[in-house]
């Protein structure tokens, strides 16, 4: 069964030549990040789901760079996977859980997009192998399951019980995003709330694009280091993108635009996905062209209004 | 004086699901109906149970009215007694701190198998394709009781999943063990929409233990593909109490979003 | 080579049917901790050294109450370690850093104790895997030192890569003691600062103690998820222990006592060891006896003045 | 006009160790002269360091005077760009983010292998028992490039180590490999109160390759127990410089506890 896997000693010869330890200015845009940070042919991971805290504006700008023959690791996907695949962006998909719509559903009975099942837990126990550089990490689940029969998980028995074990192989994406609420110019980040696997995915991936709702001193992560979520020497581009999980939630920021996520719901053949791809995202610029056009400074303040739960993210 | 009580089908799976879980225990929640019956029982039955988001909540107390779709949001992990992330989420639940796991199918089998990935076709070229297993695999192998949420339909009930998403017994009595699933964890019981299953203890087949109110186990039996044991004694389950709607239908999601259903009718 | 393992399914049988998931008042003494839940025979681990953060005040009980045979777990034991062979507690030790003064290594010369190697990643990662449920973790270092051949690490090749792999075995200890700044009646606890292995000794452990320089309310800890350490459902008791880590440090609450530290480093044979136990340990009835009478008000206040590094700690 | 230095062993191998390092690299930092070396260099010679430790410190910037014996308090960790676990640590090491590796011994010989666990006797029965691995293992494992740190005493450079410890190459070329070790890791440079080796790019063994100002490469040579590969131009390291001495005594350790040893003198 495919899948997509580099040699640990690969992965660190990559983070030995090509990962800066120098803390210089990598703010850019997202046209910037993504054109230079995202090949065809790429393997994409990014933390939690469309709908809360997803990197939807860089979704957005690799579908509207068309990018092609992706390959995405997607813990939750509602939206993007049905986005990519419905751009001719995505041809494979590791889930996760490959949530909802009647489009990316029939994508995959049309083989239009080759989905791998690893479940949620393999996914991240894959990345959390490639974050601590062995080929593999062991699991008590997917025994027993058909997911381990179309995965490229093995069971062996454990050497100290006998018992058989799963081994899921390490992940090493080509690039991971993270769309965080706070980031300083250097690519320090910091992420309130729960996330899936924010750290394993930046020491996971050859290349890191961290956008961020607000730019904050860097300073502010060395008086605060218990709060640090990923440190700048991980992360090759910060992108300064409020609204970037739009229409998902920003926990404590914005809520959902449940209004714009029923219409992404509502996509059931190519026309309507063609229509929604242009309005949204080929006929903008960028990120801040689609806020102003299509989105607009009252709905983004109702939004704002709307996150009245702040306790506990800061 | 019997009195005629008006529900979804929904509203009844979630009563029974609330209904079930005993106190001070924890209890892994999958996606969407399981939250709510979380959120009702802790509301009605048992204040001390823990709850746990594979997004990494630990002991989250929803706000009311619920919010859809966003487990990870504010509203949803609102007062854990911890945030993390997900693999630590599932070492809670790999050494043996989840009491209780409750997860939706598309299909059910008479071990307690479940499939939520596809229905007809192959897994390469599916018929329907579904979401398939987020974490419901981690949920059915670690978890002590897995409860299986699954609305009454015929097709639901199969002799074989097409496809084992996440693992009920597998093939019979001993074969998880066999597998490398942690010992003495399995599926406990199946909420349907008209009635209550569990496992025999010894061959581990779905039994028919209870249906609602003013229905038969022959009716429970006669919609599924398979026939499933069926207890010495079927019990009777009430319909959703008042209290139970009420909380349902007025605090938890008055938008009715998630509780509409099938209109279903049973004697209080 | 002797080592400390637990079949995965009975630790968590163990954790099934004896670690209660209720909220209820944990608080007792250090005494009625100690004697209710360290056995002799057990294993005991604890989080960060005997200089930091270290559960100093639970040492010293363990000691007063004469537990014998004892396999302690340590990654940094300067003093703990001497004054647990000195003492007849500890008869194996797994290292680690077995830290400093003659006595110690004098008592490994003469055969009263036997210490095991398993290095400070090994030994994290094996209560790493023991919290996670599965037998063995992976790793790539011990391999091709003689760590690994006197411990219990085996090498298999990798399935994915051929690679040869480390694999070292689950460590589910007895006990755990962890020395926290905050922690409520319940058990919920948070610790400022690095740590080294704080949640996956909680989850590893059969039992775990955890000792508090203060009690804050339980709602605290609902308030500011993030910042919980452990949950309270994981802990047996709670014991309220002011100056706990003494002679070492708190981080941001007070600092090591050096000259007491220098009396612990000159110990070099049993007279001195006997004298030691017994002005500070057997002499006095608890920890609240011995700060009053061997350490002082004035030498707290000292000791508490000089931790004026509070960024970051809360 | 030649002028003469004075300074101990210890302040000289601080000094060598803190001008090998480049800027803009990261630093895995051992417990005890390994910290004050990472002080030393960043404050002097390469600021953008940052240094890692296994407590889970990353990017620490220690307070000055240098506190000792506590690498976990606030004065060591002070200012980390983030405060982590030790299983975290290793990661950042094992996924190929620490350059530079740095560690003392009790023990090297001639393939960098080190020995800190015992001397004498055998593992189960040692003459001297000592410290043992903490996390050395793991640094000589994990990071690209390994500085040894060790005194110039010749029983301490030794043709077989009584126990690897924290593994340099071996028994030779392809040896850390063939064993699984991560690839193109091993030893860099061993920094004695004498002198600097590195090691052989193709035989891996320890090379001579400078030595302190007034000595010989034979009287280095002479006081170890096997005798190493000289570099075809054995180039001369000069003594302390002012400022490292300055800073060493005034601002890093005024109470002279870490940088006190045994006298020595050279030409400035």
């Amino acid at each position: 069964m495919e899948y997509r896997f580099e040699h640990p000693d690969e992965f660190r010869a990559f983070v030995r030549d090509r990962k800066s330890r120098k803390p210089f200015d990598k703010i850019c845009t997202a046209k910037e990040a993504v054109s230079r940070f995202v090949a065809d042919g790429d393997y994409i991971v990014y933390d939690f789901s469309s709908l809360t805290r997803g990197p939807q504006s860089l979704i957005r700008e690799v579908i509207r760079q068309k990018k092609k023959d992706l390959w995405i690791g997607a813990e939750f996907t509602l939206h993007e996977s049905a986005l990519l695949t419905g751009a001719g962006c995505a041809t494979r998909i590791d889930v996760g859980f490959l949530g909802y719509g009647n489009y990316i559903g029939q994508a995959v009975c049309d083989g239009r997009v080759k989905v791998y099942e690893w479940t949620n837990g393999g996914l991240a126990l894959r990345i959390l192998a490639g974050a601590r550089g062995v080929p593999f990490l062991p699991t008590r689940d997917l025994l027993g399951s058909d997911n381990l029969s179309v995965s490229a998980a093995k069971v062996i028995p454990d050497p100290y019980t006998g018992l058989p074990v799963c081994l899921v192989p390490a992940l090493n994406p080509d690039v991971a995003f993270l769309h965080v609420h706070q980031a300083d110019i250097h690519g320090d980040a910091r992420i309130f709330g729960t996330n899936l696997f924010a750290l394993e995915a930046a020491l996971a991936s050859r290349r890191v694009i961290v956008s961020a709702e607000e730019i904050v001193e860097p300073d502010e992560f060395r008086k605060d280091p218990m709060r640090t979520t990923i440190p700048y020497f991980l992360v090759d581009a910060v992108v300064h993108a409020p609204f970037g999980a739009y229409p998902g939630a920003m926990p404590a920021r914005y809520e959902i635009d449940l209004e714009h996520v029923d219409r992404l719901n509502g996509i059931r053949n190519d026309d309507q996905m063609r229509k929604y791809l242009d309005e949204n995202i080929y006929s903008v610029a960028d990120h801040e062209e689609f806020l102003d056009k299509r989105v607009g400074a009252r709905r983004m303040k109702e939004l704002r209004r709307k996150a009245s739960i702040t306790e506990g993210y800061r | 004086m019997p009195r005629k009580v008006e529900f979804t089908d929904t509203e009844f799976m979630i009563a029974q699901g609330a209904r079930l879980l005993e106190d001070g225990k924890t209890f892994f929640v999958g996606w969407g109906i399981p939250q709510i019956v979380a959120i009702l029982e802790q509301k009605l039955y048992v204040p001390n149970v823990e709850q746990l988001f594979e997004c990494g909540a630990v002991g989250p107390q929803s706000v009311l009215p619920f919010v859809r779709g966003t487990m990870g949001g504010p509203q949803n992990t609102y007062r854990s007694l911890q945030w993390l992330n997900m693999n630590w989420a599932f070492s809670y639940s790999a050494s043996g701190y989840m009491d209780y796991g409750m997860l939706g199918a598309l299909q059910v089998d008479p071990y307690g198998n479940i499939n939520s990935t596809y229905l007809g076709g192959t897994f390469e070229k599916p018929e329907r394709r579904f979401a398939g297993s987020g974490g419901g695999n981690q949920v059915a192998s670690h978890c002590w009781r897995t409860v299986v949420i699954i609305k009454h339909e015929g097709r639901r009930f199969v002799p074989k999943v097409e496809f084992i998403t996440s693992p009920g017994y597998l093939t019979g009595p001993g074969a998880r063990e066999k597998a490398g699933l942690p010992k003495d964890t399995g599926p406990y019981r199946v909420v349907t929409s008209k009635a209550l299953f569990g496992f025999d203890e010894r061959t581990k087949e779905m039994t028919l233990l209870s249906v609602l109110r003013g229905i038969t186990p022959e009716e429970v039996v006669k919609e599924m593909a398979f026939r499933p044991r069926i207890a010495e004694t079927v019990t009777e389950i009430h319909p959703p109490t008042e209290d139970e709607l009420r909380l349902l239908r007025e605090e938890i999601d008055p938008s009715r979003i998630i509780i509409r259903g099938e209109k279903m009718t049973a004697i209080a």
